[in-house]
């Protein structure tokens, strides 16, 4: 297992260096370029933006300069947020889009667990129903209806908490922006538990736990729990790269200082140093979520083994 | 000699897709402090589900009726808290098929010790030695290794064997064990029914054996009880079974068995299949296979019949059945 | 009794072990499950494989199956190593090498019906037979196995143990196999199903010279479908000779521990009866004694049995067994000691 | 002994004539089972009837869904004029956006679910089965697929092959089933190491049925939890493709992209908003207890 | 006193030579300050410069600087600095968006393509640290406004030639206006607070500014409405009978200069070439309903080229015989064209209609699109992302499509600039921001004639009747006149209204 994972954290910079290639020439087959805005510069400016990001020279040779920089540890500038270079971009935003993915994935997961837990336990009875009910409002609304209605109802009406904005270490700005992450998470969360969890319950080493008399609590909490795990933790990689990712509309209705917007509105502007920075950022994230969900898969069903 | 377990009239249905299926009917039967109830029968005649019924352990398609008396409480219908004092403390039950009733992903300590911890209040530390101390006694070796495992890296016998331990580790007042040594050498399997014996002798266990093989119902069963298609069809103490058997199947199973110490070309079984559930025979639902069937077997179900010395069976006919010596 | 035919399966050096793991990242054991096997099966004769529970003898059959790769040593069926014989082939092959599963219940696909789970052997070996004649064949095998072929749409978990394990001989004996290897197939059954199931097999083996590896605790069940008998402990074969000559004459002490232990279906004599269970420290295969692996239980060990690990000699007869006191412990008739007969 | 000779010959005849042989699947099981679930009863009757309005409305309301009423832009809902839902800002009556948006948002969530589920399961499945190599590639495939930003491949769809609703359901299916394909691989991996998977090739069944027959099917809960999960964000995907480009095209609409349009005017113009909505939470609803329904059904220990 | 100030996306960046929209002038006006700044209404005034000469023919501009000007490290304001600035505007390595609005100065654009590396050869002197000298290459009669743009702000000389480009890092980041800028956190807000050092600043009432980033107009008048923000600089336009409804008199619609417009591809070859059509689909866009209707503000309806208000012009804007005709005459007269030009109903013309996505380009592409409809014209509506909208137009491939310009300074050659045949250069045609590749060389011509024009009114003439030329030939759709939406708390005082909506902070004041 050891062996394993440490391959895996081996293999992390050759598929990182693949997305990055492949996501540069991507990039470049895209029409439209980072200075195509509503109005058209005149050729001599473009000219000079085109030679100050190297955009001038073939596309390999940018590619290679690109690569070069990276190996250096240099993601290169922005080309639309000029005041900041891809690396202070990213370490702004990201702790704080990771902060913010984080409280509301741990919060989530947790909460969707119990909610399947318990639907689970009750099938097809009224706490299912009402369980569902609750938990699905989240995934069924789309999340910028939600972080509107949010907004609106708990900062303009209410005025419980505020409207939108970052103030520093200020947990009481997170409520409204990690609920509105959270709950669509929660309810994926709970959805899938609560499906394997019936199938658990219906197995017999749930009838012999049972038959030790260990009661329903212990029996769900230690018996149950970790075989009805299993799909839940192959979601919560996928999970948690969309609740980094998905922080696009929060970020910006809420006016965040979160990076999950770069990984849309970059893409959208042709930011190509932000696009490249974001992915390989991402990539990494990915690969480790992935490698962990994998160990832990392990973990949950140790007949399960890699090679 | 007192009563612990006193049984009338248990019967359980399974709903099937638009029928049902009677799996156990109208069973009575009573169990003593320190006895060895032998359970024997058809497979498929409901001994599992009966005693499943009473752990209130059924699958979701089950229903159970009668009355399953520890005491003056009621174990049919009993709420799930109420039932976790009683199970696994006072009835423990060893389950028939040993890969599929162990946790897959939890350590064998872990499902060992746990009982421990929750009926005697063991904290983690002294239950788990007491369970590798149990894994010992069951004759697993390397016991403080093995108790690291899972379940699908021992072999057959050995998570037969964690499921015999598991079930003795609070010394239960009744124990059920199903089928408990099928995958047992005989060697072990004679340590076992050793561990079973000294559990009956100098605790007061009561013990349901239900088992398939008559070596060792001969070996350390009290009473034995024969059933047939969710059926009682004989009870009564083993010598008279063996050596006397009153219904027909009864002869048959002690006919089919084979014998060591000679091999015969051919068994002799019963003839035909065994009846489907769903569609009992009328009458006596043996009459299909029976060589002594007459007219009324064919009409009415015969009930259990007292017999002198405290048999019954359930059998119209009155007359000698050929015996074959057993040995 | 056994006429000289070709050799349908031989086992050369097989090997296996298994590591485990304690903890996710700690250090593996080594588990020896299987070491120095070898034995030939021949043509229509039935092997039986008898020994002490966790001694290997799934691990042999699923080894014989391609289940699980061995680690060292050869398989041959037919001459042809199995070891290393293409996958899609292997595949073909197993058409003539059927198992049945020690464990039956989980060996039975939950989502699917009996029907479905008895038929799938023959719908990916047979793909020419016609749906109505598959669904004939199984009915047929299904009557052949007890089984009421109403209850062909049923799920596994509907049933009980007797009858999981049933439908798991049915499915290993619908492709007309020419070989199977048996893990326990009728334990969980009651005795006149066994009888009928054993009787099955007999006939098939007269008829169309089925060969079987037949592995069970039950001695009288070995005793009575056995042409010979092989003994393992811990991994290694102990003794193996016809079954007239284990039974009446064994040889090694642990064989002779085993017979003596046999459970006999009368309450009088099994009652009389004073059973020497094996009494001394249980070997493990993570660990296994230096010598032979038996001598912390044996009876007649000497010093010298934690020196070397006794060689499978073949003696008188042509039968073979791995003791150095093996010449003493004849001519005692174990099961007449036992007061049977 | 005559009577007995007739009994048995009855007895016999009756377990003949049972006609036990014929097949019964594990489909026409499940259905059977999802008859019996009220919620997922009534929610297939209410989602038929959403299909059937949503196919069949567009010919009975008075105004199409594009034509502009000059007199009546912006307007709240008004039976005189026959713009039972109002108007949009462009006069256009709701009701019959509403009903064109369910069609749209209908084929587009049943086309793309399938492609993602069918491309999610297979690619899973396989890569778990195999294991080793084989799924180290397939797996790490997909993490670059889910590292790169997708709307970089929507964009260059667009762009090479040009506007083409086809296009629509290959983008969305693109992307939705990356997620499934790991949750179908994990449950592989753990399904493979099954006793009955191991019987399975014993009995010489091929690597594709075994996946096809033995796993696909252990694996019914969390695909068809997870494909009712994936309906939604089929949904709101839809009508982010559509704002890159690609997909619907005004002035046809979906109930994503009216929702997107609502949204803002929640508080003024409530009627743009509340319409579309009740459409998908109720249909999103329906095919979330179907699911339910489904699952249990499969199952089949669940009665 | 705070101020928090909605300012739109994200500035792009601090440094006022690679700037390029409002979101980074609304923050780089307030911490620096030009030789010219402006007044609540926009208008240019005194800045740095405390006075200055301009020559007989316009073309030499003499400027004195304040006393006591320094940037807010204590190392004084020169016109070194300026120069400097000047040079590094239009040195091709800084790469200026912008750099163009200055090119009226003598060399800029030489030295900004590359053609003179000399960066002395600038007509932009110091003749002492006082006094500044900028020789134009011809008289310009904006030129004063364009000096309180941005692009013309100075530099600190000795912080840039320190850092280079990280002198607008936060932490280094030094300026001479009325606010410095203390903090940025992308995505969120830019943080200023007062400069005690400022020439003005105890007449400057508000200590701290933040200006806020929230893309999101609903979600911006959310939080104004929640009491976060004080002053929006944007709403959406559905919201603002509601505003006027419910927060009288907070929400201010202001004529902008700017116009949006449709582009019609007259490249040879295209359909659109042939003015009948053209004629036809201009004349059948029903102006009026766009502006009160569809977006719900008020936007005027365009007719001509030029937005009314715009400096330096004639008094009566152009203005169409056909506009008053009503709707239904047109229609005739449309179809009449139509058939001149051989489409009718068996023959219908279908044009594909390209617009960037967004609300409300979507929601008047659609009227358009049926207000053609009995044109038997047949719209294909087509949206697209910003970045290949506009490489779509750019490229000419396209057949109609959607366009806007805000003006950069107040005069009509901004926007008649567009309509300007584009330059050949390598080969290939440059047409610039002339999407539609409308080329007519009288119009050329009086262009050409009116820059070099010394008497404004006789300049204003000479464009007047190049919009003539144009606007008679349809060379482009004009729709609607942009406004400016803001929503200003009447907590705030000394907002004003102006057609440039700038309001400095310094104006403002804020009563708690
Ligand atoms: N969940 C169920 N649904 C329907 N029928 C069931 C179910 N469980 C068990 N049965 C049926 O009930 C009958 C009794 O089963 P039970 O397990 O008690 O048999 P058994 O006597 O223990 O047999 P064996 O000796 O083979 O274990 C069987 O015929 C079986 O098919
Ligand atoms: N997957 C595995 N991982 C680790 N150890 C294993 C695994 N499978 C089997 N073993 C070990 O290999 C040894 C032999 O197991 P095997 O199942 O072959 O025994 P067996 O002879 O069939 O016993 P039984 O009669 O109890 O079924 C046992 O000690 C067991 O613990
Ligand atoms: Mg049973
Ligand atoms: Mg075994």
């Amino acid at each position: 297992m050891l062996a394993y994972a440490f391959r895996r954290v081996l293999s992390a910079i050759p598929i990182a260096l693949i997305a990055v290639t492949a996501c540069f020439f991507i990039l470049r087959l895209a029409p439209g370029g980072p200075f195509d805005g509503e109005r058209a510069l005149p050729p001599t400016v473009l000219a000079n933006l085109r030679a100050h990001y190297n955009l001038d020279q073939p596309l390999i040779n940018q590619y290679f300069i690109y690569i070069w920089r990276l190996l250096h540890g240099d993601l290169g500038p922005s080309m639309v947020i000029d005041g900041f270079n891809v690396s202070q971009l990213i370490a702004i935003g990201f702790p704080f889009t990771l902060t913010m993915a984080l409280t509301a994935f741990v919060i989530a997961t947790a909460i969707g667990m119990l909610a399947g837990m318990v639907a689970a336990v009750y099938q097809n009875k009224w706490p299912d129903y009402v369980l569902v009910l609750a938990v699905m409002i989240g995934v069924l609304i789309p999340n910028f209806l939600m972080a509107a209605l949010l907004q609106l109802w708990f900062g303009v009406y209410l005025r419980w908490f505020p409207a939108g904005g970052w103030v520093n270490g200020s947990w009481w700005h997170l409520v409204l922006p990690v609920t509105v992450l959270a709950w669509p998470h929660a309810g994926r969360i709970s959805r899938l538990m609560r499906g394997s969890m019936i199938e658990v319950l219906g197995t017999n080493y749930v009838r012999t736990a049972r038959s030790k008399g260990l009661g329903e609590r212990l029996v769900l909490a230690r018996h149950a729990i970790k075989p009805a795990l299993l799909p839940v933790v192959s979601y919560l990689g996928p999970g948690l790269s969309y609740l980094l990712t998905g922080s696009l509309a929060v970020e910006q209705i809420f006016g965040l200082p979160g990076i999950g917007k770069y990984f849309v509105t970059a893409a959208l502007n042709r930011d190509y140093g932000v696009v490249l920075g974001t992915t390989i950022l991402y990539m990494f994230i990915i690969l480790a979520l992935n490698l962990i969900v994998d160990l832990v898969y392990a973990w949950l069903d140790p007949k399960v083994r890699y090679r | 000699m007192s009563k612990v377990l006193e049984v009338n009239d248990l019967s359980v249905t399974f709903a099937l897709r638009n029928s049902e299926v009677r799996a156990v009917n109208d069973l009575s039967f009573t169990l003593e402090a320190g006895e060895t109830l032998a359970v024997v029968g058809e497979s498929g005649s409901g001994k599992s589900q009966a005693f499943l019924s009473i752990m209130g352990l059924l699958a979701r398609n089950g229903r159970t009726t009668g009355t399953a008396m520890m005491g003056d409480i009621n174990l049919v219908g009993m709420r799930t808290s109420q039932l976790d004092h009683i199970r696994g403390k006072d009835i423990a039950m060893i389950f028939q098929d040993p890969m599929t009733s162990l946790n897959p992903s939890l350590r064998v300590k872990t499902q060992l010790s746990e009982v421990l911890v929750k009926h005697r209040g063991f904290d983690k530390d002294k239950a788990t030695r007491a369970a590798v101390e149990m894994l010992e006694r069951v004759g697993i070796p390397e016991p403080a290794k093995r108790a690291n495992a899972y379940p699908h890296e021992m072999s057959g016998g050995m998570r037969q064997r964690v499921m015999i331990a598991m079930a003795l580790l609070c010394q239960p007042k009744i124990l059920i064990a199903d089928e408990p040594t099928t995958a047992l050498d005989v060697t072990v399997q004679a340590q076992m029914l050793d561990l079973f014996k000294s559990l009956t002798d100098d605790f007061g266990t009561s013990l349901v054996l239900i088992t398939h093989d008559l070596g060792v119902v001969a070996g350390v069963a009290d009473r034995m009880m024969v059933m047939y298609g969710g059926r009682a069809v004989e009870k009564g103490n083993v010598n008279e079974l063996f050596y006397d058997p009153r219904h027909p199947y009864t002869l048959g199973l002690l006919h089919s068995t084979p014998h060591i110490a000679h091999r015969a070309a051919r068994l002799d079984p019963i003839k035909g299949l065994p009846p489907s559930l769903e569609h009992l025979p009328k009458g006596c639902s043996f009459n299909p296979r029976c060589d002594f069937c007459f007219d009324r077997c064919l009409e009415e179900r015969p009930p259990l019949m007292p017999l002198a010395g405290g048999r019954e069976k359930a059998c119209f006919y009155e007359g000698p059945l050929q015996t074959r010596k057993v040995a | 009794m056994m006429e000289t035919q070709a050799n349908l399966l031989e086992i050369r050096d097989l090997k296996k072990t298994f590591s485990i793991a304690t903890g996710l990242f700690s250090r593996k054991l080594t588990l020896t499950a299987l070491s120095d096997i070898n034995f030939n099966v021949r043509q229509g004769e039935t092997l039986g494989i008898v020994g002490e529970s966790g001694c290997g003898k799934s691990t042999l059959g699923r080894c014989i199956l391609q289940l699980i790769s061995p680690d060292e040593g050869q398989v041959l069926w037919l001459g042809q190593d199995l070891t290393r014989v293409p996958a899609e082939q292997m595949r073909k092959r197993r058409a003539d090498l059927q198992i049945i599963f020690q464990d039956p219940l989980a060996s039975l696909n939950p989502r699917m019906t009996v029907g479905e789970i008895i038929e799938d052997p023959l719908k990916a070996l047979k793909p020419d037979l016609k749906k109505a004649e598959r669904r004939a064949r199984v009915v047929r095998v299904m009557e052949a196995v007890g089984l009421l072929p109403e209850m062909i749409n049923r799920y596994p978990h509907e049933f009980s143990g007797g009858q999981a394990q049933r439908i798991g001989i049915a499915r290993a004996l619908i492709t007309e196999p020419k070989l199977i290897v048996c893990d326990e197939p009728v334990s969980a059954l009651d005795v006149s199903i066994q009888a009928q199931i054993l009787n099955l097999l007999a006939e098939l083996k007269d008829e169309f010279g089925l060969t079987l590896v037949f592995i069970s605790h039950n001695l009288s069940v070995v005793r009575h479908v056995s042409d010979r008998i092989l003994v393992l402990y811990l991994g290694r074969i102990v003794e193996l000779a016809s079954g007239d000559e284990i039974y009446e004459d064994p040889r090694h002490p642990y064989t002779r521990a085993l017979l003596t232990a046999v459970p006999i279906p009368d309450p009088k004599l099994a009652r009389q009866r004073n059973i020497d269970a094996l009494k001394g420290e249980i070997p493990s295969p993570i660990n296994p004694p230096s010598g032979c692996a038996f001598r912390t239980r044996c009876r007649f060990a000497k010093p010298q049995c934690a020196e070397i690990r006794p060689p499978l000699e073949t003696i008188e007869g042509g039968r073979l067994v791995a003791c150095i006191r093996w010449r003493e412990i004849q001519g005692e008739r174990v099961i007449e000691a036992a007061g049977t007969a | 002994m005559t009577g007995k000779d007739q009994v048995l010959t009855a007895y016999a005849n009756k377990l003949a004539s049972l006609d036990a042989p014929k097949g019964r699947s594990l489909t026409q099981d499940a259905l059977y089972r999802l008859g019996r679930n009220k919620a997922a009863v009534f929610s297939i009757v209410l989602l038929v009837l959403i299909v059937v309005v949503a196919f069949a409305g567009p010919y009975l309301v008075p105004w199409g869904y594009s034509q502009v009423d000059w007199s009546n832009i912006r307007k709240p809902p008004d039976f005189d004029a026959g713009h039972f839902l109002g108007t949009d800002q462009n006069g256009r009556d709701m009701l019959a956006r509403v009903l064109q948006g369910t069609q749209m948002s209908l084929i587009v969530a049943f086309v793309a679910t399938l492609v993602s589920v069918s491309i999610g399961v297979v690619y899973g499945a396989v890569a778990g089965y195999f294991g080793g190599r084989v799924d180290a590639i397939m797996m790490r495939f997909v993490d670059i697929m889910y590292a790169l930003p997708y709307i970089l491949f929507v964009i260059i769809l667009v762009v090479m092959f040009g506007r083409n609703p086809v296009l629509l359901f290959v983008g969305i299916g693109a992307i939705e089933w990356l997620t499934m394909a790991r949750i179908v691989r994990g449950q592989t991996l753990s399904i493979k190491e099954k006793e009955f998977v191991e019987a399975a090739r014993a009995s010489g069944v091929k690597p594709f049925f075994i996946i096809m027959r033995h796993i696909v099917p252990n694996l019914t809960g969390p695909v068809v939890i997870y494909a009712t999960l994936t309906i939604p964000e089929i949904i709101i995907a839809e009508s982010f493709l559509s704002y890159l480009g690609l997909g619907v095209q005004e002035p046809q609409t979906s109930l994503g992209t009216l929702i997107s349009a609502g949204a803002p005017v929640a508080e003024v113009m409530p009627w743009l908003l509340l319409a579309p909505a009740a459409v998908l939470i109720t249909l999103l609803f329906c095919l979330t207890y179907i699911g339910d329904g489904l699952r249990d059904a499969l199952d089949p220990k669940d009665r | 006193v705070t101020l928090q100030l909605h300012n739109g996306g994200d500035p792009g960046t601090l440094d006022p030579h690679k700037a390029s929209g409002d979101w980074e002038n609304r923050v780089i006006g307030d911490y620096i300050e030009g030789l010219l700044t402006e007044n609540p209404s926009a208008e240019a005034i005194p800045g740095q410069a405390e006075s200055w000469d301009i020559s007989e023919d316009g073309t030499v501009y003499t400027f004195h600087l304040r006393d006591g000007i320094q940037w807010s490290d204590g190392t004084p304001v020169t016109a070194g600095d300026f120069v400097f600035a000047f040079q590094r505007l239009f040195n091709p390595a800084t790469a200026a968006d912008y750099a163009y609005l200055q090119f009226p100065i003598k060399n800029a654009e030489q030295i900004n393509s590359g053609e003179i590396t000399d960066l002395n050869e600038l007509g932009v002197k110091a003749i002492d640290d006082k006094t500044l000298e900028i020789t134009l290459n011809a008289s310009t009669p904006f030129f004063l406004e364009a000096l309180t743009h941005y692009t013309a702000y100075p530099v600190p000389r000795h912080l840039v030639e320190e850092l280079g480009d990280d002198w607008t890092k936060v932490e280094n980041i030094v300026g001479n206006g009325p606010y410095l800028v203390k903090e940025w956190l992308p995505g969120s807000y830019v943080r200023s607070e007062k400069n005690p050092d400022y020439y003005d600043a105890e007449n400057v009432q508000i200590d701290e500014v933040y200006y806020h980033v929230l893309e999101d107009q609903a979600a911006a008048l959310n939080r104004y409405r929640a009491g976060e923000f004080d002053i929006l600089t944007d709403f959406p336009a559905d919201q603002y009978q509601w505003l006027q409804d419910n927060m009288p008199g907070q929400a201010h619609v202001t004529p902008f200069l700017g116009i949006y417009y449709y582009v019609m591809n007259q490249e040879e070859g295209q359909v659109l070439s042939d003015i009948r059509i053209r004629e036809a689909l201009s004349t059948t866009v029903v102006r009026d309903v766009i502006g009160p209707d569809i977006l719900g503000t008020g936007e005027l309806p365009a007719y001509g080229w030029v937005p009314p208000g715009t400096a330096n012009y004639v008094e009566n804007a152009y203005h169409p015989e056909w506009a008053d005709v009503p709707y239904e005459e047109r229609v005739e007269k449309a179809i009449g064209l139509m058939t001149e030009a051989g489409y009718g109903p068996d023959n219908p013309l279908t044009l594909q209609l390209r617009y960037n996505t967004n609300d409300n380009h979507q929601r008047i592409a659609v009227a358009i699109a049926a207000m053609w409809e009995p044109l038997g014209v047949k719209v294909e509506l087509f949206n697209a992302e910003t970045a290949v909208h506009y490489d779509a137009l750019r490229a000419g491939d396209f057949q109609v499509g959607r366009a806007g310009w805000l003006l950069d300074y107040n005069d009509p050659s901004n926007t008649l600039d567009l309509l300007k045949t584009g330059v050949s250069q390598d080969g290939t045609m440059n047409w610039g921001n002339n999407y539609g590749r409308y080329s007519n060389a009288e119009y050329d011509a009086l262009m050409t004639q009116a820059s070099t024009e010394l008497d404004l009114e006789a300049r204003g003439e000479l464009l007047a009747q190049a919009e003539k030329i144009a606007m008679d030939e349809f060379a482009a759709i004009p729709i609607y006149w942009y406004v400016s939406k803001d929503v200003v708390s009447p907590k705030i005082s000394g907002f004003e209204e102006n057609p440039k909506n700038i309001f400095r902070t310094r104006w403002l004041s804020k009563s708690e």
